[in-house]
């Protein structure tokens, strides 16, 4: 083993050191801060952004779970007539 | 008659290289892996035809001016793809479990270990006559091992370019081998009574917690490693984009049409990289053992780290978890609730999984900004 | 130890500059007030956080290199985000109420005054030692009384790039603020009775008047004001792909995810706007402190418009409806609704108002185009 | 007060004076326009582009809302069959 | 006084050329024709609103800083813009009917007969004082008979880039032509009885005979023309993402979103080279002349091929379904299924014409290969 | 016609005979190929990939055509119900 790969290795355990260190280190601190979370949103209950309808302004919501809900109203709707109409034909 | 040179030269018969012809075959090895055997094929896919695309003589696909060269200058070689879908992965995560939890942290913390025992591995391999990795390439192969296909490539686009193509793709065909890599490390390293452990069930995470949470990662992140904010700054704006309820028009997009878009071109310009003279080489087979390494460590750190938790904590922690610590979301969750039936088959893992499981994107990001710090140019 | 030290020096911590601080605290400050008091969330979440990740220390967001750097200069140095945004605006947008009641085009033009008048608060301003705006600073920070986004970004990176952050938090907030700044004046500028007074319902428009309304925009602007096309060709560009018919498809797509990937990366780039050194002046006092008397002027100048309209028209024009010519489509429309409704609970004011709304667009384009034309680079 | 801001200030005077001359003109104009396109809409009423359906041409109009409404129909179809049984059976 | 002076030179008036108000009208004609008439729209509108745009003058939207500039530059000379929406047409095609009868091929075939003796046409009119036409510009202006649009746009591009505004508009126009230009023909070159001829139903094509059938084309293409890869390459690419089956949300986004904002950009640039100089040149008239010569030769070709396969064939063949070789998909199929009812009302070849029709687009890039391959750049 | 153009129309007779010689062989050599497609999936019919539902992992398909379904199915639960509450009521 030459000596170029003994410096390398020994740079690697440093990495492995120093990166497993800062990695549980770091994931430490977020468990302290999932904490801390838990206890400010305990300590500090507010309804205020539980809304669910958000106040969407200039940019209508388009999207297909939005749009379909009339659609599929308009057709029971429809569906809805055509059968009563069907039944008190029959 | 001359013409009918002209026509024979225009083939690409008269200009294949075999090396090319064998790549091709990769590609569509891996176009049978995508559709065939589904692994990932969101990204192996593309990533297949981009192989075969690149490799076509007189097609230039790769050169000036040919359209892969676009994709990948603009995308790949800035690094904005990557980091665009992890906005939309972050989109798409739901931390709850994790948050509901937060000691999962500590698996996706050891789980880890994969990535950096990796390093030795690429170094003794620079043993043998054919291997020449730098540190910077170590660490590129090295976070394989981190399971996240995104995370991979835009620490190889930074640190080891020309390896970029093989590293993408042993890092998604680990991913979609976690069904068959981590059961028997994880039947190893447990017994029957651990992997039958029922857990208790999680607490209800608030709305405000889930906003608050990736504003504390980024803060975390900002403050001590901020190499790693490309990566961990995105995650956490697309998950602050689906959990803050006020802009569900930007998460939708981030989490459908854009990350749809950025894949279709991500795959591509990666498999623009499967050129022969930068695949078929000895490195290619050492990146792909390496990666096997990196993957089987990191799965099994994950486990031990859950055996001790096990023994000093009050409430159960059923060792399997340990392994979903390699992220792969929710791959690698969903084999530690499979392995979990088998031993118990009333015990339902899944929930519990996804705690370590999200962790391990969180991990590896940190170990990508790690390396970056550290080794980075 | 010597890594320890290299450890340290990646943390952010012996790099922070204590305004990067305050500015990441601007920047969290924009994200509470757009996810907690909802102000105008698309665009300042995105901007908020884009804030943060340009103030990181180490983490070159916004260098050469950076994912906000590459994001900016692709799409707002160049013009063409705000200007997609603005298509996909027109898009949205529907005329009829405008169609059906021109007159309200010149409450549009009257709320315009807000921007002319504030050119002389910006110079006046200059009189202080701490200022020294150009004409050209001037005309940006004034478009922010044209209450419209794409319009005040798509002119600052013109004419004061520098300012280019400032502006548009300001001209965002104060849009979000309309509830607030505008009814106080729309009630001391009239009468109990006038704010009772009923209008005629509007007429039907037809398809074909929706159709040829965008072309009589555009041919009127590329007459007699060209400097103004860039802003008002892409407006009535969407405008006409909406009300054509023939291509729902490009409609759908351009106020929809087309609209939404722009404006994740505007506001990104904007955001990355807010650096120390160009944030951190007077000159930001400066801005916010105009925005609110420009923005307050056009709201007087529509009401009062109105007023003298009423005086002068056969039919009732409720004056409220003036304050909606500032723009800030929805808002302000819904703002002239309710202050109506308190002073008469059966007079709704909405499709009303929406006229001057519309109008105020237009008006903001043109005079951006004015501004472009007379002290334009 | 010195020369310059004095300048400056009969410029933005300027400025103001014929900015919103030019925008009162050009949405007088428009108002003009708008007149003389419902006058010509009056004049000239054509069925011809009021046609719902468009000649999309090789691309198939995949969005929700075209998408829906054959989704729409078989489930109605099938909720009307399934529900007539039902009706019948009871 | 020198203000007003100042605000008339910043009109478009003292700055109008009569030709750039000519091309303007060009372009509102263009946007009648999409409106109106429904010429294919969703490129003809945004195709004939840059047209409008490029013109203005002081506008700037072609030159340098300019938005169309940028997406010119960005999307069509590169290519880009074409291959993508390529992409999502093979996205959008379902190859079923021409894997049942793989003979159609042929028809697809013969219809390219219409591109080869254009060029033809095109030395001749250099006969006459006013024409100029290289054999490139012949090769690109021939490809119109093609009637595809992203495929004469992306050979104009790379052969004729002064002429790829007049031949988009003619390759458009001419394929919502399609139901005036082809009856005539079909009607002359046929008898009544051969019109009546029904065809054998087609047998059901497994999912795996779709799957292999991209990567078939794809292969042939490498080996033979690889000229010809980037347009089939990433038709082949689209048609193998939406025939997989494991991977819908990529395939959804290419026929949909991305194909969406591609045709919007594209036509707007597209629009763009419409210029004065570039338009009003005689060149056009020609290219208008000869595109309909290209049409009417390919359905022809199409048609009598058809006749001469249906003699020496044991199945029938209705000689109409020839006509849809030209491709134009799907309305020469269409109008293939129209003709043949009026002569038998029972008689549907609507899917019958698919096959041709698919197979035209095949035979039609095919063709744009091997013009690139013997007289490109 | 001067000799230019004689080259030149000799030279776009070459490209049409060349040029249509390619497109049958490859077009040709096509239709071989689907046959030989079409023997191989007789001679080799895999059910493996038939598989309706894909394996879809990290990204959940949100597209409206899945998404619509299941509000589809509780907008017609809800239609029926409401219907037979109806037509019972009459
Ligand atoms: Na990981
Ligand atoms: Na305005
Ligand atoms: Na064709």
């Amino acid at each position: 083993m030459d000596t170029q790969m003994t410096d390398q290795l020994i740079e690697a355990g440093v990495l492995l050191a120093v990166g497993m260190s800062v990695v549980f280190a770091f994931l430490t601190l977020l468990i302290a801060a999932i904490h801390a979370i838990a206890w400010f949103c305990r300590a500090f209950p507010s309804a205020e952004i539980e809304s669910p309808k958000s106040h969407q302004k200039k940019v209508s919501n388009n999207t297909s779970s939005t749009s379909v809900r009339p659609q599929i109203a308009a057709a029971i709707t429809a569906a809805v007539h055509t059968h009563r109409h069907t039944t008190l034909r029959n | 008659m001359e013409q009918l040179l002209i026509l024979w030269e225009s083939t690409s018969l008269p200009h294949f290289d075999y090396k090319q012809i064998i790549m091709m075959f990769v590609g569509f090895g891996l176009l049978y892996l995508a559709i065939v055997r589904k692994f990932e094929p969101l990204l192996l896919l593309p990533i297949g035809f981009g192989a075969i695309l690149t490799n076509i003589p007189l097609a230039g696909f790769s050169e000036a001016g040919g359209l892969l060269h676009y994709i990948y200058e603009v995308g790949v070689s800035t690094g904005v793809f990557p980091l665009l879908i992890f906005m939309g992965v972050g989109a798409m995560t739901d931390f709850s479990a994790l948050i509901a939890n937060p000691r999962m942290l500590l698996l996706g913390a050891a789980a880890q270990f994969g990535i950096f025992a990796t390093l030795f591995g690429a170094i003794l391999l620079n043993g043998l006559p054919w291997f020449e990795f730098t540190l910077q390439d170590a660490s590129a192969i090295a976070i394989i091992g981190g399971a996240d296909g995104p995370t991979a490539i835009f620490l190889a686009s930074k640190l080891a370019p020309d390896l970029l193509g093989a590293i993408a793709v042993a890092a998604y065909s680990y991913m979609a081998l976690v069904p068959i890599i981590q059961p028997p490390i994880m039947r190893a390293l447990t017994t029957p009574e651990e992997r039958k452990l029922p857990m208790a069930q999680l607490r209800v995470v608030t709305k405000k917690e889930k906003i608050l949470f990736p504003l504390a990662v980024l803060v975390l992140t900002l403050i001590l490693l901020p190499a790693a904010t490309p990566l961990v700054g995105m995650f956490c704006f697309g998950n602050l984009l689906k959990e803050c309820g006020v802009v569900d028009r930007l998460s939708n997009t981030a989490q459908n049409e854009l990350i749809n878009i950025v894949t279709i071109f991500l795959g591509l310009a990666v498999g623009s990289r499967l050129s022969a003279d930068k695949f078929l080489t000895a490195e290619t087979l050492g990146i792909l053992a390496l990666g096997a390494v990196a993957f089987s460590i990191g799965t099994a750190s994950g486990v031990i780290m859950a055996k001790i938790m096990n023994r000093f904590s009050k409430d159960n922690i059923n060792p399997l978890i340990g392994a979903a610590g390699v992220s792969a979301v929710p791959m690698a969750a969903r084999v530690v609730n499979k392995v979990g039936l088998e031993a118990n088959p009333h015990n339902f893992l899944l929930m519990h999984a996804m705690g370590p499981n999200v962790a391990g994107v969180l991990g590896s990001a940190v170990a990508a900004g790690i390396l970056l710090a550290l080794v980075g140019p």
